[in-house]
């Protein structure tokens, strides 16, 4: 299969859905003059004109509502929020408006509307430029939330986050947009709400999704030196979760680890714990163990940051700490 | 400007209206039939019914927590608004928005908003759909004196304004934001003229005069059909009610309100210009009003024989279960 | 011991700070000249001014950033958010401001400020005005949460979260303003970080806080009277947590359910049964269980709104599913 | 205006420290020895330079995510920023900010900001502070015009106006938001027109020329300093370097770039200015550039020899631990 990158395959698909649906347009910060801070956007104004592809003023309320107001008229709007980190700007209009509109309005109308928005801490970009901020969303009736791993997912749940009828939240981690993988050519969907276990194994389970997946599977080939057998699941969908996936490796494995990048306290590693803890006790053989960011603000000095992300060695400690 | 005999029923039809579904609610809800809270649009009446006499059904309008008047002088129907607001399963939103969260996407009403300021990007986006889609319609944004201080405001007059959008921002200065006169806390005179600062035009206009309202919305609406980009459109007025029913009212004085019933209240005036113009008669108006009234009856009743949501409606509407996708879950 | 009512606490802590310390001061919408939307600020500016008792626009990220600035500046500002559905307009100032600002800065400055809103569902205000979104800053490092359950507590956690020197966030239910309680006379604080067992049990632990903590009494009420003892723990501060007295009790009744009115998806319920299945498994004897909100936004109508909110008989459920 | 000697001298020496400053960071960065992004001031130098002139020590600054002008022209150490940009546990903020987020409490400097339009309502804050404790000082608001469309400048400037708080809003219209030209997102051709909306002064000046801002803000900082209330000042100015170090500027052509280098650097107009009228020498420039290139190289030294943090602490500077509380966990 042909390799191409994250940035690429978000592109296509994002090419392919303004092709396919003319009600499909975008815009945010950024995005057409210069093609996306992280180049994500690259020729796309050039083949749909500036109008669908729209650079911004920095007003992240009103990139938001006025996606929303469009998605309300008959669109289905794209936004990028530039960084997750500013969606906190907007977050009335994701929480209140966005996820809420529909229900109470008693199902008159749909927002079938995605909001894009980068996230991750890489290369010292320091507290307020590298949160990943998914976990707030677990707790917002209304909203979907996807999460790629990698080129083939972030093309296949891009397109299908635009064809769903609800709004989406699609988080992509910023290191992963330099990414290369296989991607199949032509129509490709993901499914919302599937997770996709990546590698199987009998001893433990471990539930990651984004970046930390691909430390998750390093993980879990210094284990198997050991003797340990990983079975890694990609969540690919934060919300709504797909719980039979995970129960189903749980029931086989007995051990349960959760890596992501997010801070762990309150992270989407406490809502599958709890979950796990909830529905599937009996069959666990040893504690539930979390791993991620330390709680602090992301700090700039090279010389912190790594210390404050959850590594390799971390999940591997964590599988070692139950197994 | 000359008003036909059937525009000035239609203003008094509509401002009766909203003047008496104002009323019963206010009875309804002192009589503990209405849950939740209730904010009046009484002594307001005019800037709705001025503003909306220049729309077409597919025009846009976003309201309020005060939006019972935008939404009937858009023409939604009485008797799902009554059974919202009653919390019913036969209402607007099946009873799950009450009187904050009415809308009525059929004739364009983008809904209530109980956030303040809420309202403003959304009609910016649905201009911005008009506009994309190559449509002529209008989005027309209502919001408070209180609201004008809100981010979004600016957020959202700058976008507007920078996309030429067919957006009209209509503030309703009704002099308070709560409980607070809006001249101290918003820091200018005329919010109108605010609209310097996005080089659009900015309007003041007697929000207690249909008739001022009706010119100057029709200037504001025309320019944005035609491409002419937003207006910003200050319609003095004055909350006659509480700011909900049951305010206490501590931050105004009595005689305050009375003298702005005597003086200035949009129903007075109207009724005084026509019959001294000769325009509609004693009676003529009278048969509009038993009219009015009977159908308000009408759809209290409604609203009082129509169930409760069951149960199981708490779970729908939530989400879209069937879609394009055909991937969700 | 005298009884007044949890408004009044509030007051009385408000009023004694403000005395005590000319540097607090309090700002918000509505809060001056009629004393709070719950009369929560009644008499106050009479007492100390309209400028040390201030009433603003509608400006929430006015509200906050500027109480972030006066606290940079010397001052303890205390603000208001009218609402708890009104800190997401200003969700940047709090988490990647008020949050992050003394770790960013190297220590240099503190932010000894206290955020406080009115939250929970109470008489069909409806999707926009009902909300608990406490769990949002358990993920939030940097900052302190507290929410009383009683008007001692509202009092000593007041002043203790004023006297602070940390950004704090106050939580205080709606409907809990008009309940009466017995508070000490005169100075009374309550530290932050200490959770309080309110009623003995061996047989199960329930953790909850806020108006919810009396539904949960309720139900060990009923509990008893089946013969299940239910230790009941109040939290009262949900970050940080005190593990110590969640495990203490949980090593003893080898059960645990948490009970909170927030959507129990991503609630603080996920965060105490994730670190107790991560800490504390061995000690279990049968599923942690989580109680509360239904995933939907809060809807309007008096017939759906409590099917919607966590009863008394979901939390005697709850426990009789795993005892 | 008459500037003495002194006046003009300690112009160039900020000026000419900025410049050089950062243009050691550009090439440091380039060489890969700073981690982050960083976002020069290179062109915008008067600006900072011109204000900072007016203010005392004891006054408060916010400052954006291109902060290093306004830190330097506020009078911090270059050793500790310059080990703060490393990553330094030197550095003013222990390595845990970086070049976005400097910052000097003790001298008012309360912060780079990464979050554009952050620093709005925190210099209102500080300023609200001023006026509560009754001391004269100053706060003042640096953004940029990308950040005159965030909801937070027109909440802020309502807030600072209708208080009548000590606040000068200064605004560096360098011509672009990142990649934006300022017209294709700002509906107003003068950012200070906005200062209508509140009514404040709005008042537009050559950023590229230190007296005529020195002048401006001595007029903005008094008016402030006796109780007048806020200003809007809007300096035009020029980005001479991209967006950040690095950045491809596919946005603007080179001959722009050049043709303002050529006719409105502000360095080089100052050069031009005080060795017209004979007030300062080819010599004195010199010898104030030879000095300021050693502090700076001496800066970099100590950046260099510094030591990175310890993995402790990462944990320490989160919570205040003492605190008058007693009450903490
Ligand atoms: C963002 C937000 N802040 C605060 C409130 C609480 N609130 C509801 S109505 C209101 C006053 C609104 O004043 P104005 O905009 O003048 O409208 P009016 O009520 O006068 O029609 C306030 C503060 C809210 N609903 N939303
Ligand atoms: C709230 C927010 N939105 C977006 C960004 C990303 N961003 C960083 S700098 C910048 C442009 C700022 O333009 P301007 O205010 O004119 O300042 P300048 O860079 O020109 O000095 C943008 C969009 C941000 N940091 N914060
Ligand atoms: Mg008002
Ligand atoms: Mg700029």
């Amino acid at each position: 299969m042909r390799e191409i990158t994250f940035a690429e395959a978000t592109m296509e698909a994002m090419a392919e859905e303004m092709e396919r649906d003319s009600r499909v347009f975008l815009m945010g910060e950024d995005i057409a003059r210069q093609g996306g801070i992280f180049g994500q956007f690259k020729g796309l104004p050039q083949k749909f004109g500036f109008d669908r592809v729209r650079d911004t003023p920095i007003s992240e309320t009103a990139i938001v509502g006025a996606g929303i107001g469009a998605a309300l008229a008959g669109m289905r709007p794209v936004v990028d929020m530039h960084f997750v980190d500013f969606i906190t700007v907007a977050m009335d209009e994701v929480v209140n408006q966005m996820a809420k509109i529909r229900y109470m309005f008693g199902g008159q109308c749909k927002v079938p509307m995605v909001l894009r928005a980068p996230d991750g801490a890489a290369r010292s970009a320091a507290a307020q430029h590298s949160q990943s901020l998914e976990a707030w969303f677990v707790h917002v009736p209304g909203l979907k939330v996807v999460i790629p791993s990698n080129p083939a997912d972030a093309k296949g749940l891009l397109k299908a986050a635009i064809r769903d009828d609800n709004p989406v939240l699609y988080f992509e981690n910023k290191d992963l947009f330099r990414m290369k993988g296989p991607v199949p050519d032509g129509e490709f969907l993901v499914p919302i709400g599937k997770a996709n276990v990546v590698r199987e194994g009998r001893d433990v389970t471990i539930v990651s999704y984004s970046i930390t997946l691909h430390k998750a599977l390093k993980a879990a080939d210094k284990l198997a030196e050991e003797g340990i057998e990983a079975e890694v699941i990609d969540l690919r969908t934060i919300v709504p979760l797909d719980k039979e996936t995970i129960f189903a490796s749980v029931k086989k494995t007995k051990h349960l680890v959760i890596a992501h990048e997010a801070t762990k306290n309150g992270g989407v590693g406490s809502e599958v714990a709890a979950v796990v803890a909830e529905e599937m006790i009996d069959y666990l053989d040893g504690p539930i163990k979390r791993v991620g960011a330390k709680f602090v603000p992301i700090p700039f000095s090279p010389a912190l940051e790594p210390l404050m992300l959850p590594q390799i060695e971390d999940i591997v400690a964590a599988v070692k700490e139950i197994c | 400007m000359e008003f036909s005999q059937e525009q000035l029923e239609a203003f008094y039809r509509t401002m009766y209206t909203i003047r008496s579904f104002e009323e019963k609610i206010n009875d309804l809800f002192l009589a503990g039939e209405i849950p939740g809270f209730v904010h009046l649009y009484i002594g307001e009446e005019a800037v709705a019914t001025g503003v909306m006499a220049n729309l077409r059904k597919t025009d846009y309008i976003t309201s309020t927590h005060r939006g019972h008047g935008h939404t009937i002088a858009k023409g939604a129907d009485l008797k799902r608004m009554m059974a919202e607001i009653f919390g019913k399963r036969t209402g607007y939103c099946r009873g799950k928005g009450g009187s904050m969260h009415i809308a009525d996407f059929s004739i364009g009403m983008l809904g209530a908003n109980g956030v303040v300021g809420g309202g403003f990007n959304l009609a910016v986006g649905a201009a911005l759909a008009a506009k994309l889609m190559g449509t002529d319609q209008v989005a027309v944004c209502f919001f408070g004196d209180g609201a004008s201080n809100r981010g979004t405001f600016h957020e959202g007059l700058n976008m507007a304004a920078v996309w030429k959008l067919p957006v009209v921002f209509v503030c309703e200065n009704n002099q308070y934001a709560s409980t607070t006169p809006y001249r101290t806390t918003t820091s200018v005179e005329n919010i109108a003229d605010r609209a310097i600062g996005y080089g659009i035009p900015g309007v003041v206009v007697d929000g207690n005069d249909v008739f001022a309202v009706y010119e100057a919305a029709q200037a504001a609406v025309e320019r944005a059909r035609s491409g002419g980009g937003p207006t910003l459109l200050e319609a003095k007025t004055y909350r006659i009610k509480g700011h909900f029913v049951g305010d206490p009212e501590l931050y105004r004085t009595r005689q305050e309100v009375e003298e702005h019933l005597e003086n200035d209240d949009p129903l007075k005036n109207f009724r005084r210009q026509v019959l001294a113009a000769s325009r509609l008669s004693e009676r003529e108006l009278a048969e509009i009003e038993a009219q009015v009234r009977e159908e308000i009856e009408e759809a209290v009743d409604f609203a009082r024989k129509s169930p409760f949501p069951a149960p199981e409606e708490l779970f729908e509407d939530l989400y879209v279960e069937s879609g394009e996708a055909a991937c969700g879950k």
